[in-house]
């Protein structure tokens, strides 16, 4: 079967991938359907690391030997590459942290951090409301539950439709004037399910929110601007998108990260410090304490580099395919009920899907044994798993390597996992 | 399918997950716990009935509400039956015995004359994620047993 | 001229890593004595990362497929080897961060976060006592700074002598009934001096108070052992002991870690998630939001290992021995002041110098066109450095891998360093 | 020593971190700036003395208390024997020109009739962790200019 992109050579592509030989025993070749929980690594990142790693590595931005000086070039260098990528307007407005849960974080904290000097706009306290969603990851929910708790702040969330989309009927009622913040996933990681990003904006604009905007399954899978997007802040994960774990981005504009107090606090973020009070420098380096991911961020500008060489838009057009293609399939199963909406533009690449209430880990241990590695639970979004009644769902999710052959397979497995366990009942 | 596979699923672990013993919360009980696996998701709840006290305290009941894949369904029937009508001590070791053998990676083979049914989940010990689906209920009469111990003292 | 340490084979040494034959230009091989700012990697600690990524690399404590248990054990495998080489009693003990920097901000944030329930030895609140020294990094200050600040408790200092060591001779004033936290660095990464951390432990014990122990310097140089210590938490950086950068360690005893609140929230440190609220996991995990930096830990067991194999007390004795040569050869220089105490167990490899009051980035320059890489500045050590009337210094540290030919070059570039300026005046 | 260090550390440059113009902090001012660099500890407090407005605005005297390095401190001194005595409009584009040959790495040969001394500093644009050092003054300079147009406006 061919590639479902012509201009896109996914044997060459599955080439970079050395870990796609991998056999999971010596019959089992892997099958791997799990890039959604983490992406794997093409040469060119791994290669991009270890020769900075042998080469430039020193401390950034401390030091005025040679080497700090290579080494920093790498490490901004690595910015600009990020800043480019996800369409900011200037590398100042990217901050590297450890994984796309820490950029949420740092905003809920440096939120809840600020005194009267602080913007209001900047700051969440008492009696202010904090909008999310009934489909975020634990990872854009858990932070604001406990911003809410430290400040007083209540939590209120959209929920969501039977057809696996926001339900924006109320959407006046839940925004207004109280409302400070406005966080919400770009792309579910369970449902596949991209949400209206404008109507969002528009409506958190029309009363002064900050929109947070969790792009961790997005950006690697599509054309990802910030400036079209119209938000305040987006979030990115590394390990997501090619590149290394240890790593996640924070884009704010400008004008938010230079008024907005620190969060982690320590070395290289400081203007000066005192025994007994500190100043802070500017952003970015406001808000990165101590030493950062150095090599980390090389490998991280490797795997924009690696993404933008392919083209983003041959990425999604090809992920989307795939999609097409086990949604129809799966369809086809007895039992099977995909827990995601029908596939369209505002559909991407996770597959999730229930297999006549048997326990997803049950499922997914039979797909394993066909050497087809797929996440099964709850994927850190409980509260929209309860939305619909479910304890876990199995999920496929696709990646810039994935064949039509590897979807076909998945399919395969999943009506002979209807088999296996039909077939003992 | 691949032999590991059936060596998990053996018929006896599909038969108690489709028709679990002793399953449903009864009463009376001298304590109950809620466990949750966090990664999956999966719950327990488990009441335990123990009667007399010190070293001839009786399990006289666990009844138990689980939700779970079939490896943590099966392994909380297969418990509750070796369990009920044991005392607290002669229990000890089949515990120990059987947490051992799960966390042994199959290094351990299984005694049946102190787990019985228990050797039919063994096979989960080869497969890490499933260890704690199958030592979850385990847990549960654990802390179980500390909560009504307390009580009594 | 020999290694200093004779079961240490220091060519073997030089060869395992590959940064080493580094030029910095045609003329001028590399000569790295900034270990202290951060570590070269070993080939073994490059190649375990690659290992795993090209192996076993998958998310982790997520999923049930094969590919996720290889790399769940890999990560946990590589916790026991941190928990071992610090001396820690558990695994369990061993949380993962991304540098120090962060592990110091989680005890500071958690301290704060607490509620009613959190115990009072766990809480810091108005009207308590955090006490730190004047010659912490500001990694091991701004954070108890900040935290003084949102909790309206008081921030005091242990003074220093004009010894280079501190100056505990109002200990007892300084640390009361009101103190809960007593942090401090086990070795400065200016002067090289180890504090009594005995001493500390025990006026710290006498009132309840926690102690936070800044080994970021320590661990990568002696033999380390967290139960010997007493100390009630230890933070160490993986960039500072040849391992990756993206990763640090918080080692706490495992009672508080049990009773203290999250700091970073989101997936995989939770039980049970709510839309309105949540319940957290046990420690380690509750302390590890989002995908841990995974490979990096793969890493740092590595370069453990690494040390380990050459022997925590030989790598003591070697770099002792060029700080000897360093000191010795730094005082027969007209204009060099040591700000550091003289030789001695209780002075470690790092060796910083005010030249004439030449400024330390002209010394830097000097030395780093010899090809010698020192650090110059404040080394994020600002306090330290205006107590002694200092607006910086040059620093030489040093490695494993440190050879005395090395320390010769270092010392005779200062020598140089002198000319230079001086032969145009 | 290499050429490298000698093209940075140029006589000019050494002349003028050993008896800097115009240093000092004088009075009259129209504003006066602190900045620091964070990396290095080093300050420079600098005063600016504005005449007339508009486009012919003057810039009467320059003076500052620097701590820093030699090229550092010589860039202060460079800069101040630019400014004083000029106008505002005539400084820009020798600011401009400085800024990007500096910002060159040694790409952009500076014009010696914009810049005068100054093409003494350029060495510095090859040691990119010298730019910041050399730059501090004009940043200053810049800084103290907007405040005092904004007193006067
Ligand atoms: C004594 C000391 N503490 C803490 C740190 C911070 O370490 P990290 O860069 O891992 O945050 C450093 C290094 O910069 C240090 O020398
Ligand atoms: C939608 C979404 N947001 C956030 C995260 C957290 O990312 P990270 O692991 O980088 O913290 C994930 C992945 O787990 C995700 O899928």
């Amino acid at each position: 079967m061919n590639s479902p992109s012509r201009a896109f050579d996914i044997q060459a592509i599955r080439a970079d991938f050395p870990i796609l030989e991998r056999m999971l025993d010596p019959e089992t070749p892997m099958i791997y359907l799990d890039g959604g929980a983490t992406s794997q690594r093409p040469r060119q990142v791994l290669d991009a690391e270890v020769a900075f790693l042998t080469r430039d590595n020193a401390a950034v931005k401390r030091g005025a030997h040679r080497m700090a000086s290579a080494a920093t070039d790498a490490y901004e260098q690595a910015r600009e590459t990020v800043a480019a990528f996800v369409g900011a307007p200037s590398p100042d407005e990217v901050v590297f942290t450890k994984n796309a849960t820490e950029a949420l974080n740092l905003v809920a904290y440096s939120l809840g951090n600020g005194d009267p000097s602080t913007p209001p706009a900047l700051r969440v306290g008492e009696g202010d409301e904090i909008l999310v969603t009934e489909m975020e990851h634990h990872a854009n929910l858990v932070p604001w539950q406990e911003l809410a708790r430290r400040t007083g702040a209540t939590l209120r969330w959209i929920p969501m439709a039977d057809d696996f989309t926001l339900d924006l009927s109320d959407l006046d009622a839940l925004i207004g004037a109280r409302t400070k913040v406005v966080a919400f996933t770009h792309q579910s990681n369970v449902l596949g399910t991209i949400n209206p990003v404008d109507r969002l904006v528009e409506a958190a604009r029309a009363v002064g929110a900050l929109t947070v905007l969790d792009a961790a399954q997005s950006a690697p899978h599509m054309p990802f601007d910030v400036a079209a997007l119209g938000v305040d802040f987006a979030v990115l994960s590394g390990h997501k998108m090619l590149g290394p774990t240890g790593i996640g981005v924070l884009w704010g504009r400008y004008e938010h990260l230079a008024a907005m107090p620190p969060f982690l606090t320590g070395g290289s973020m400081i203007e000066v410090v005192h025994l007994d009070h500190s100043t802070y420098a500017e952003p970015p380096a406001r808000f990165e304490a101590g030493t950062p991911p150095i090599s980390q961020a090389v490998g991280l500008a490797a795997a924009c580099d690696y993404l933008t060489a392919l083209g983003m838009e041959t990425i999604a057009e090809h992920e989307r395919a795939l999609t097409d293609q086990a949604v129809r399939g799966l369809s086809e199963i007895d039992g099977v009920r995909i827990i995601g909406p029908s596939v369209g533009p505002h559909r991407a690449g996770a597959v999730s899907f229930d297999l006549a209430g048997r326990h997803p880990h049950d499922v997914g241990q039979v797909l394993d044994s066909l050497g087809i590695e797929v996440r099964v639970g709850h994927h850190c979004a409980w509260p929209l798993h309860r939305r619909f009644g479910l304890h876990g769902t199995t999920r496929a999710s696709f990646s810039v390597h994935t064949t039509a052959d590897e979807v076909e397979a998945f399919v395969a497995g999943v009506a002979r996992t209807t088999d296996f366990f039909g077939g003992l009942s | 399918m691949t032999v590991g596979l059936n060596s998990l699923y053996t018929e006896l672990v599909m038969e108690h997950d489709k028709r679990p013993l002793h399953a449903g919360l009864r009463e009376p009980f001298t304590a109950e716990v809620h466990h949750v696996n966090p990664t999956c998701g999966d719950e327990i709840t488990l009441r335990l009935q123990l009667t007399g006290s010190g070293a001839t305290q009786q399990i006289e009941d666990v009844s138990y509400d689980a939700i779970g894949c079939a490896m943590s369904r099966a392994a909380a029937s297969i418990m509750a039956d070796l369990l009920i009508g044991r005392s607290v001590a002669e229990i000890e070791p089949v515990r120990e015995h059987f947490e051992a053998a799960m966390g042994s990676r199959g290094r351990l083979e299984g005694d049946e004359d102190l787990i019985g049914d228990g050797v039919a989940l063994l096979g989960a010990a080869k497969f890490p994620a499933r260890v704690k689906c199958v030592l979850m209920p385990w847990k549960a009469y654990q802390a179980a047993l500390v909560e009504s111990q307390a009580l009594r003292s």
